[in-house]
């Protein structure tokens, strides 16, 4: 899968929530764009993620 | 006195909205503090993987955040970022920057305007950075921009209100909000957009590369109100080609 | 912060130096009030015979009076206006100002050092006004002024700040605080000045034809502040030919 | 007598001091000279006027 | 020394554009001859039916004529225009302005494109009037158009280079010939634009409003001429702050 | 056109004036030919025993020479430069420089005016290089000089006209020639001087420091005659806050 | 038949180069639009007019 | 004796003009100075040097 550009490979099935939680990203402060589709956070449980996904997980940083 | 910026009917007391980029994140808050900041801008970017500290963490919940879309090169690209910026539930603000040119940053006006349309019709409060041509301003307002964002000068150039005569154009003839973006570089820049009508004044880089981020900061909040008050008020006329003296003339002297 | 102007050893918290002429008298007072004033000029002239309303009455003790020499032609006019105001028992600080010309009513500089001598023989706090000439400033340092208080343009035109080169110059190379008297028009204006690191500014007639006396008094002292902060701050650094962005390149657009 | 650049002539012998009081001057807001020459105030009442005399009387006004 | 302007292929050793309007008919050929004009602005309207005077008994045959669509609002007025110019038989360049905005006059860019676009590849050689705005350039240039002309200020009114800065960007970043046209009020604001290394200045209002329609005809040839050359030889370097002796220290004094 | 520049009674038809400092010997000669220079500076130095090539051999006869008093800090030591470089036989014209700042070399007006003093009664034909202080040029011409030398800006700066609202002051009110002389750097502000009506512009820096001399110096030849040309005609009026059709409306458009 | 705006009756059958030249237009400096299309010169001549037509005649004029 | 500011010694009794000539000074284009005295040309040959003297021998050179 992709993930921010980066190919990763997903040892189990896994949802998204999941995916973002053991890796440790902060739901409240993210958007996530699967196969440049948004995904609300609702949604997030309920997708299932597979290794052709590619996903973007953004967040605020400073900027003019 | 009540006299309140209102944008999309958000009332602000403060005219000075302030850019996030280039300070080191503990420094965000005095900033905004000494500045008395109501809205800060944001950008967008790729997650950490590890919870590393998040800009959002420095700011007060008071501040209205103004996420931009910096990096977008096409209205396509704008409209992608604004609509993950809102995912993020910070409300409904979007700063729109369509940029295609690598030396000047020059914005594209045309695909700003399209962008605008989009967005507008999406429930955004858009308001977009521009070059401060008339024509353009009033197709970004006939597309529904909540206020126009001209330039003064190149971003991040400081080289101050370049623009100035199209600026006073623009406030002329925009019902709009007319907000000055990039390039202001002094707090006398700013106090002098404002001075000629312009409804509020942003900056960024005039404060990062400052000597002292907390005076500058300061120094803008004052120069802006500064600029609205003698805006009100009304300038002075100007003598073209003689002085007019301010004391009578002492007349024991003459004999 | 601890930043005070110091003149002659007198320590003032403001940095904004009010003219009283052209004001109605029952304006002075909110001026004063709305530009945290510390310091008012004032004129001399014949007194009438009936006790007619005094603008002593109108001006708070507190206040530092600053009396011009307004008339005088000569540098011996001038001594005589400067012994004539200190007879009235308000202090020792003199407003030295030697004008024989009609127009453009242009300074004297060099009646004005003569004065300027005679007068600090004499104990008088001399704040000589005078064109910005780099040499004259040194002749009238070495005369015994206690500032110099160059024009920014001539008297009451409210054309800014069109020496402004030359006050830089000024403010680089004369130790005595440098006071910019006569020009601005404008709150940007006293703000630029103050950037660049002039001690304060004196403005009358840029507040008393504006539309609104109480706001525009009150812009100033904010300007005024806004620019010693930018000073005390020192300014970012200007870029010439090119932008640079305050965001960061947002990554994920690029794939 | 020559005050503030009007002739008027003197009724009587009279100082500097009755003079200006007569006059509804506000001593504590003028400044005069007689002949060119500064008079203190603690001096108004030594000092006799007469017709020969210029004296001038002047005050605070608005000024830049 | 060989330095043409060469535009679409054609030669031409002036590099001063005349507007024809605002003059008298008889004055027309004195202010070419001083100026040595080689390319001359006119407009279209109705012809009258009596044989009464026209323009073109005025104008010798070797200058080229650049018909202009002023009047034009959209872009198809624009061609409608463009098309009937050609029809009078006077060669292949069109001078196109598209204007929509009654009080400052400001080209609409967006109109102008498309207009461009059509007309040249009609064959026209399409020298459009537009706002100083690098992304608008840069599409003018891939619609096919042969110079662009970005103005200086509002047509007519002397203001001189507003636009100085981003005319700069323009001759940087564009291949074209860029033209200065509208606002250029006095010659030494034409010599300037020319140091900054534009290819030609037009001027019109400047000459028709001045107090001698011959003499400022030829100084604005000459300041055009002096300007190519200080652009083609390069500028000094400006000092900032201090100063540096043209003459050698006249050391006998020394001792 | 019979328009002479009229210096103490000698007639110039070129009102530029050469500065030769900075230059090699063998590009005088180019400079001159290139602009018609009538008139050039020149400084005094202690000779070489060994016959060395002297610049005076490179000047044609006809040009009128200016011996300047570089170096001097005094009236006094002015005088003796004076003196000596008249005794070089090359007539009674005298370049007047005191100066004694060395940072900004800024002109010492009240020097400069008692050494006119002293060489206008020994009938030398006093130009003095002076700071553009209206008083100082008043007495200046009082005490018989044959022109005023003002700056523009710093010497060698390239700045350019920092002084003009100054400049136009003393066209306004001096009777004799004002002969703009230090700090301009570009044909663009000789041609702007001499349209505000100053008789003549002198320059130096600005041709040697460009990139080529020859060509430079012709332009600096066109750019004061075009600031002639267009002073003499007088400029076009400018309009404040519109625009001014310079086509008539095309009114087949409107049905 | 309207004519540069202007109403005007056809008196009788008439072709465009006629008119123009009966109407004293210069043939050489005018360009002309017939129902907002360019009519070329060479054609004017077969031309037939009548009253609902447009014509427009534009020549060119001083302009900046 | 000095020169522009450089001591030499005078070998022999000589005359201003002598000295100069010697010395490779173009008469034409020289302005001289004995002990802050300016000497006109005409004079050089009457005026004998001696080691006391101080000379100043000036020129003309490129200045703005």
């Amino acid at each position: 899968m992709k993930v921010n550009g980066k190919i990763i490979l997903l040892q189990k099935d896994i949802n998204l929530f999941d995916f973002l939680i053991n890796n440790n990203y902060e739901i409240s402060k993210i958007a996530v764009e699967l196969n440049k589709k948004i995904i609300v956070k609702a949604e997030f449980k309920n997708i299932a993620l597979n290794d052709s996904d590619s996903l973007e997980i953004v967040t605020f940083v400073g900027g003019g | 006195m009540n006299d309140k910026l209102i944008i999309a009917g958000r009332e602000f007391n403060s005219r000075f909205i302030l850019g996030s980029g280039k300070f080191s994140l503990n420094l965000i808050n005095s900033v905004i503090k000494n500045a008395d900041v109501e809205m800060i801008t944001l950008a967008l970017r790729r997650a950490n993987t590890n919870g590393s500290e998040n800009i959002l963490d420095y700011i007060p919940k008071k501040i209205t955040l103004l996420p931009n879309t910096s990096g977008a090169r096409t209205a396509a690209e704008a409209v992608r970022i604004a609509r993950l910026a809102r995912e993020l539930g910070c409300g409904d603000f979007i700063k729109l920057e369509v940029i295609n040119d690598s030396k000047y940053l020059m914005p594209d006006n045309f695909e700003t305007i399209k962008a605008t349309e989009i967005l507008a019709n999406e429930g955004f409060i858009v308001m977009p950075y521009m070059y401060p041509d008339l024509i353009a301003a009033r197709q970004l307002a006939n597309a529904g921009a909540a206020t126009i964002m001209p330039l003064g000068a190149p971003i991040g150039s400081n080289k101050g209100l370049l623009t100035f005569e199209f600026i006073k154009i623009l406030v002329d003839e925009i019902s709009l909000p007319v907000i000055v973006d990039a390039g202001i570089g002094t707090p006398s820049q700013a106090c002098q957009a404002m001075q000629a009508g312009v409804a509020a004044v942003m900056a960024n880089t005039a404060i990062a590369t400052s000597g002292n981020i907390a005076l500058m900061a300061k120094a803008f909040k004052l120069a802006v109100e500064a600029g609205r008050l003698a805006y009100l008020s009304g300038l002075g006329r100007v003598l073209d080609y003689k002085a007019e003296a301010s004391s009578p003339l002492t007349d024991f002297l003459e004999d």
